[in-house]
């Protein structure tokens, strides 16, 4: 570790100076950011009338998009067009001091272009909203604790319920995709960074511009119509839907590019050797899943663009008054909504087989229908959308062939099994925290697998659409699965980025909480969905009562066990028990450079001959 | 680590999480939206049970429904509080006694309109299924239209006619708000709807008759000004929610802001 | 690094452990499944709690697959001994067990497929005797029931906030929605649409059994979504239009906002 | 993949050869493009279903909102933008996107292209922005249209149709796609004229990629003009 260190500081001489743009950080970015929120809210006095109902919506939304503009100026994103545009173009110098060559700690709060920096402060933001949507869930749960309503009324209950839900998709959209698909896969592809190093941190950058207005919206009257904000209500509910319709259009702005950086690193960056049937497999999930956010997310952005025109500008899209129509907003939303479960599903799910492979000490079970599956999910998911309305009457003509595609995608599901299990058969299991993680997605993935089935049948769906029973289908995928992935990468590739190991003891006791809690949070949700209870209810009736008590008991055993790995992420950050650079044996490219891993992540781009899961194999046997 | 310390920190870590929780649920109690409780005159009265007079509580509350939010005896603040200018009820917080004849009286100080579901035209769960209504007439109003032809400045010679009428419904093209209460599912069901006559308005949207003098943003109260009587019989514990179902609010079918917020034109009713 | 022992596998063992948990997963769906779920009282409500006996039982063999792998290579594989583990036998793929297991799946969608368009099929074409209209109006917070028979027996219009309809008749919903979008859901007749404002959408039930049913809002809506329930009687024809004649005559229907 | 296979040599030092780097750039803008497809798909989506559902056929019809006029509270049927203006800004978007193009191909065939490139690129970015100002004034057209329509308590309100929304949708994405287009365009024509933008390597690629991004954006002008001139009768 020190070796290094002395190695930067005699270039520290080479990278100093370069004037305003190299003191821009976080700081600035949030100074200038509340500045364009200051003009923005401000400004619109002199052009809209403000006798209109609509005067603070319009005042709102300029303010919040100022607030953005504002950020990125203050971070350094708007340098590089800027310098683009005037022709000055950035000198070696620039390049490597925005790389944060030689900076130390303080890189990790500057708009930095090191995709290892890059994936740690993606790391940080996912457990911050992971943290924010987790008080709200608390909250949700602690209020249905019994029948009536208690610290919360109804108003304040659907604020928490939409915010909870929305920062709950972004950090798991984040959570593996984020911190892993940034610091590991350009790694794992042999590459040196990503494809578009400043588009990289102008994505990491623009989730956090995007993260501020959609805490906002708290704070200013809440919305009322859940994170699926569908219309008309969104058109009716208070200015805080305008701060969180322009964060979502920054979300989208954000995840668009990521796709677009992933995709291109992968496609064009591999090292010699690095053929795409030697991809390792979270490489594989990288690339789909980024490929399907870039297809999906567009569609999010054109539906909040409607909902503030027709908060601000009086169209009318989705008023019925005016020719407009609430499926508008249902098909456009779901366009996007199935495509973007699957976008934050696959990472998750190529993390897991890593951790498959090297726990098992066994080669990935059936590469090939791997990739296959994992394409067949994200092809078959464009097609899906509709099952989600079922029950809204837009077209039931279409009922058939959406049930057909919807049960379609349970085979590339299954075979996403198939692989996992055959992976650990026969396999050494090596009983360490990543796999026991595993263990847990398996378990919680059949149960949420199956009960999508169930809703899949419109028989069924009618009478489970809308009610608990859906909130605990996808409950046991996002926690059950993609959260349980999610933690698991955390415990596999800590020692990667901190050069320490996580405590076996504390991710025991956090995976013994969080999996007994999901069980009965989760099981009691899905008997009080069979037994009628809607979704999204700040009370109910007494017949709910015993098992919404017993939902409420688990969602702490969750809390208690999201807690302990927090505990154990802040304790080994720095006094974890020292791990080297390959901690797990394990033979993907992350392992095989050394930790902390150099800025531009090889001295020699290495030649590739074989893939990474020669487990048990001569070398080189297997081509 | 050793299993003592790990054990240590999750416990230390748990109770930690649960403390922020319930800090944040004690903060929310007290930033509730709900003004004190109003509770009205309580006395008894007597009911006919089965042939026998029987003596029951009786709660007497004073409702008003007004233009805007600066109305005096303001539960938001003097200067109207943070929308001075929503419609708004006078009180939000209703309490009153287990199994008594609620009886309301209600001043209703706003112009109105249609609604747009006839249903709520009809006064429904009172006792005796109806309600009185004392409104006023002017010449220059056609009692049968509710529309009046002359303008704001001939309203000021003509002095209006009170009337009263005891009936189960009002034309539903001329009511101002209305009080619907229902329960909650989680108490007994229960539903009382009364419209709440419109005061005249003239074609521009001003009041018809004597006005009050403009307040802090213009707004003015009709002097003469309709008021509705009813009463209902609530039955066992339980929160009943009530809010009024006509549009006038704005945005989408004219049911947002002041009419999807607690403490303007929705409230709640507990029984204790 | 060659590996050293394969990994002893006893299909005995393995087949026990999934033929209990497959038992176990079956008495639950076919025992459990009517307990859990709301009484029915409709043909839809039966086919929904048929469909998730059936989809459950048809279920239970493949989780229990699952959870069985799982418990046996817990068991029998975990490495007990210090340090990292020898490489284990490197079982790359195993064409038999791919295919065979993309076949049941597809064997499994197609039967799930083929069973949802059946009962899809037998939920749509309801059609009973003596079809009666009720137009459902859901509004921000209350349902209201207008029913057009009074027009025709009483010659006068009624309107209620609960729903009476009577037994083993056929009763055909128009819903709509004068503001947002609400979802009218009668969970014990099995029945769901969403009340879209400027659009009206359809349902017909045959409720088949006398009772006192809940009517919910399944649509996020607002303030006091959570409070935008009422009740749905089925009753005899006799006491139905005892209960007709008893509602007040209120005015006329002037919902305006559905123009088309 | 063991740890010998780690010494091998695959590339000379750190940086990377120029064509490697245009091939990543050339993926990156095309996929940055698919995403523009999908979102104009959307808009186009809207526009069609909107016009498919006619909610209360109120497509084009519109209740008088405006107390003052005769027909108040009469449905009144809304006249449709005028679809001269609307191939005008189709056309002149095209008319850019060739100058670009030939510009580019001028500045690839000949050595010392860089100084006209860089008027030819400012020409492309000023077409643009006539286009931009043509869009305004299709997007002002609308607004004339319709000054009152929805009977509302609130008489400062006013309420586009359905096919307002999705004309000033179509015509409001189309604007800020021009603008970001005169930005490129002079971009270019300052590079150019600082030498960054010349007929070799990695210089030459960035007006290829500007190219690519015109031409698409034109293309998408062109389509949105067919379907919305075919559809709205």
């Amino acid at each position: 570790m020190t070796a290094t260190i002395d190695l930067q500081k005699t270039h520290a001489a080479e990278s100093s100076g370069g004037g305003f743009l190299r003191r821009l950080n976080f700081g600035t970015g949030i100074i200038f950011g509340v500045i364009g929120a200051l003009l923005g809210y401000f400004l619109p006095h002199h052009f809209f009338d403000n006798q209109g109902s609509a005067y603070a919506d319009q005042c709102t939304v300029i303010s919040a998009v100022g607030w953005v503009v504002g950020f990125w100026f203050g971070i350094g994103a708007l340098a590089g067009p800027f310098k683009w545009f005037l022709g000055w173009d950035q000198t070696h110098a620039d390049e490597m001091y925005l790389a944060g060559k030689n900076q130390g700690k303080k890189r990790y709060w500057k708009y930095c272009t090191d995709h290892k920096v890059v994936g740690v402060q993606y790391l940080v933001l996912a457990m911050v909203l992971l943290g924010a949507g987790g008080i709200l869930a608390m909250l949700i749960r602690t209020d249905l604790i019994s029948p009536g309503t208690h610290f919360v009324n109804q108003q304040v209950y659907n604020s928490f319920l939409s915010l909870h839900g929305m920062l709950m998709i972004i950090s798991l959209i984040i959570a593996v995709a984020g911190p892993w698909g940034n610091f590991v896969m350009p790694i794992q592809c042999g590459a040196r960074d990503m494809a578009f190093p400043r588009l990289n941190a102008l994505s990491l950058w623009t989730v956090v511009a995007a993260a501020v207005p959609l805490l906002t919206t708290l704070f200013i009257g809440g919305i009322q119509d859940g994170w699926t904000t569908y219309a008309p209500i969104s058109i009716q509910t208070g200015i805080g839907m305008n701060t969180f319709a322009i964060a979502i259009i920054t979300f989208v702005i954000s995840t668009t590019v990521a796709g677009v950086n992933t995709v291109c690193t992968i496609m064009t960056m591999r090292t010699t050797g690095m053929s795409l049937d030697r991809l390792p497999i979270f490489t594989w999930a990288s690339l789909i899943g980024g490929a399907l956010g870039l297809y999906a997310m567009p569609f999010f952005a054109t539906a909040m663009t409607m909902t503030i025109l027709d908060r601000s500008a009086g169209t009318s899209f989705f008023s019925a008054d005016s020719g407009g129509t609430g499926w508008l907003w249902e098909n456009m939303f779901w366009l996007m909504g199935h495509p973007e479960v699957y976008v934050i599903l696959i990472p998750a799910v190529g993390a897991l087989l890593e951790i498959a492979t090297v726990f098992s000490r066994k080669p990935l079970f059936s590469y090939k229908t791997a990739i296959g599956g994992m394409a067949g999910i994200a092809g078959l998911s464009i097609l899906v959308w509709a099952h989600h309305m079922f029950t809204t009457g837009w077209a039931p003509q279409l009922g058939g062939p959406f049930m057909l595609t919807t049960e379609l995608i349970s085979i590339p599901t299954g075979i996403i099994f198939l692989v996992a299990v055959g992976t650990i058969w026969r396999g050494n299991l090596w009983m360490k925290t990543p796999l026991i993680w595993l263990m847990g997605f398996i378990a919680n993935f059949i149960i949420g697998g199956v009960t999508g089935i169930y809703l899949s049948d419109i028989p069924v769906d009618n009478t489970m659409h809308g009610t608990m029973f859906v909130v605990a289908h996808f409950h046991y995928v996002f926690v059950g699965s993609v959260l349980f992935g999610a933690i698991g990468a955390v415990y596999f590739w800590f020692p990667k980025i901190s050069g320490r190991f996580l405590d076996e003891k504390l991710g025991r006791i956090s995976f013994w909480l969080a999996f007994i809690g999901v069980q009965v949070t989760f099981l009691a949700m899905f008997v009080s969905g069979l037994r009628g209870m809607p979704r999204r209810y700040a009370s109910y009736q007494p017949i709910f009562e015993h098992t919404n008590v017993i939902s409420t008991i688990g969602a702490y055993i969750i809390m208690a066990g999201m807690l302990v790995s927090l505990a154990n992420i802040i304790l080994s950050w720095r006094s974890g028990e020292p791990s080297g650079p390959n901690p797990w044996q394990s033979k993907t490219l992350e392992w095989l450079v050394p930790t902390p891993v150099p800025l531009e992540n090889f001295e020699v781009l290495p030649v590739i001959e074989s893939d990474p899961y020669t487990y048990g194999e001569k070398e080189g046997a297997h081509a | 680590m050793k299993y003592g310390r790990a054990l240590l920190t999750s416990l230390l870590a748990t109770i930690l999480g649960a403390v922020v929780i319930a800090g944040i649920a004690v903060a929310l109690a007290h930033l509730q939206p709900h003004q004190n409780p109003y509770s009205g005159v309580v006395g008894t009265t007597s009911e006919t049970v089965n042939g026998q007079q029987v003596s029951v509580k009786h709660v007497a509350l004073s409702l008003a429904t007004y233009p805007d939010s600066l109305f005096t005896g303001q539960p938001h603040g003097a200067n109207g509080g943070a929308h001075p200018d929503w419609v708004s009820y006078n009180h939000d917080n209703l309490v009153v006694p287990a199994n008594s004849i609620v009886t309301i009286t209600l001043d209703q100080y706003d112009s109105g309109g249609a609604l747009n579901n006839s249903f709520f035209g009809q006064v429904r769960g009172t006792l005796g299924g109806t309600a009185t209504f004392s409104t006023w007439g002017y010449a220059g109003c056609d009692p049968s239209t509710f529309v009046c032809t002359s303008t704001a400045k001939q309203s000021l010679a003509d002095n209006g006619v009170k009337s009263t009428l005891t009936s189960n419904q009002w034309p539903y093209y001329s009511v101002g708000h209305t009080f619907t209460l229902r329960s909650t599912g989680s108490a007994p069901a229960l539903l009382v709807s009364v419209p709440l006559p419109a005061v005249y308005g003239d074609k521009d949207g001003a009041f018809y008759g004597p006005q009050t003098t403009p307040n802090a943003i213009g707004g003015t109260y009709p002097i003469q000004h309709t008021t509705v009587t009813f009463s209902f019989k609530v039955k066992g514990p339980g929160v009943y929610q009530w809010n009024c179902e006509y549009p006038c609010g704005v945005k989408t079918g004219n049911f947002g802001e002041a009419m999807s917020t607690y403490g303007y034109m929705s409230g709640t009713l507990t029984v204790k | 690094m060659a590996n050293n022992n394969s990994q002893k596998f006893s299909l005995k063992s393995f087949l026990a452990i999934w033929a209990i948990l497959t038992a176990i997963g079956i008495w639950i769906s076919i025992k459990g499944t009517p307990w859990l779920m709301m009484k029915s009282a409709s043909h839809q409500m039966h086919t929904a709690i048929l469909t998730v006996i059936v989809f459950s039982v048809a279920a239970a063999p493949v989780a229990a697959g699952i959870y069985a792998v799982q418990i046996y290579a817990l068991a029998k594989w975990r490495y007990k001994g210090e340090g990292v583990p020898p490489d284990a036998e490197p079982l790359r793929n195993n064409v038999k067990a791919v295919s065979a297991w993309i076949g049941v799946s597809a064997l499994l969608t197609t039967f799930l497929l083929i069973w949802g368009l059946a009962a899809l099929a037998s939920d749509e074409n309801v059609s009973g005797p003596r079809p009666m209209t009720v137009n459902v109006t859901g509004q921000q917070w209350l349902w209201s029931f207008q029913y057009p028979i009074a027009q025709t027996l009483l010659h006068h219009n009624v309107e209620s906030n609960v729903l009476e309809i009577p037994l083993n008749n056929q009763a055909n919903f128009n819903i709509t929605s004068v503001d947002v979008t609400h979802g009218f859901w009668v969970p014990s007749l099995g029945v769901k649409v969403d009340a879209n404002p400027g659009a009206i959408t359809t349902l017909s039930v045959i409720p088949n059994k006398l009772g006192v049913y809940d009517i919910r809002c399944v649509e996020l809506c607002g303030l006091n979504h959570s409070a935008m329930i009422t009740k749905a009687y089925v009753v005899t024809e006799k006491q139905f239009l005892t209960w007709l004649k008893a509602q007040p005559a209120s005015q006329p229907v002037a919902t305006a906002t559905v123009k088309n | 993949m063991s740890s010998n296979t780690i010494t091998h040599e695959a590339d000379h030092g750190h940086h990377e050869a120029p064509e490697v780097v245009e091939g990543r750039q050339r993926l990156g803008i095309w996929l940055f493009i698919v995403g523009d497809v999908i979102m104009l798909a959307s808009f186009l989506f809207t526009y069609l279903y909107l016009r498919g559902t006619n909610t209360g056929n109120g497509w084009m019809t519109y209740l008088e909102g405006d107390t003052s006029a005769a027909n108040f509270g009469k449905p009144v049927h809304e006249k449709v933008l005028s679809s001269g203006l609307n191939w005008a800004i189709v056309a002149v978007t095209v008319l850019s996107a060739a100058v670009i193009w030939f510009g580019e191909k001028h500045l690839r065939s000949r050595q010392k292209g860089a100084g006209s490139f860089s008027l030819i690129a400012s020409l492309g970015a000023i077409l643009a922005l006539a286009a931009t100002v043509l869009t305004i004034m299709q997007l002002r057209s609308i607004d004339e249209h319709i000054p009152y329509h929805v009977l509302s308590q609130n008489a400062h309100e006013f309420v586009y149709t359905a096919y307002g929304s999705a004309e000033i949708l179509l015509n409001g994405s189309s604007l800020l796609h021009l603008i970001i287009l005169a930005f490129l365009g002079f971009g270019l024509a300052i590079r150019a004229s600082k030498g960054l933008v010349s007929s070799e390597g990695l210089k030459w690629s960035q007006a290829r990629f500007v190219r690519f991004f015109w031409v698409w954006v034109a293309l998408g002008s062109v389509i949105t003009a067919a379907v919305t001139s075919l559809v709205n009768k």
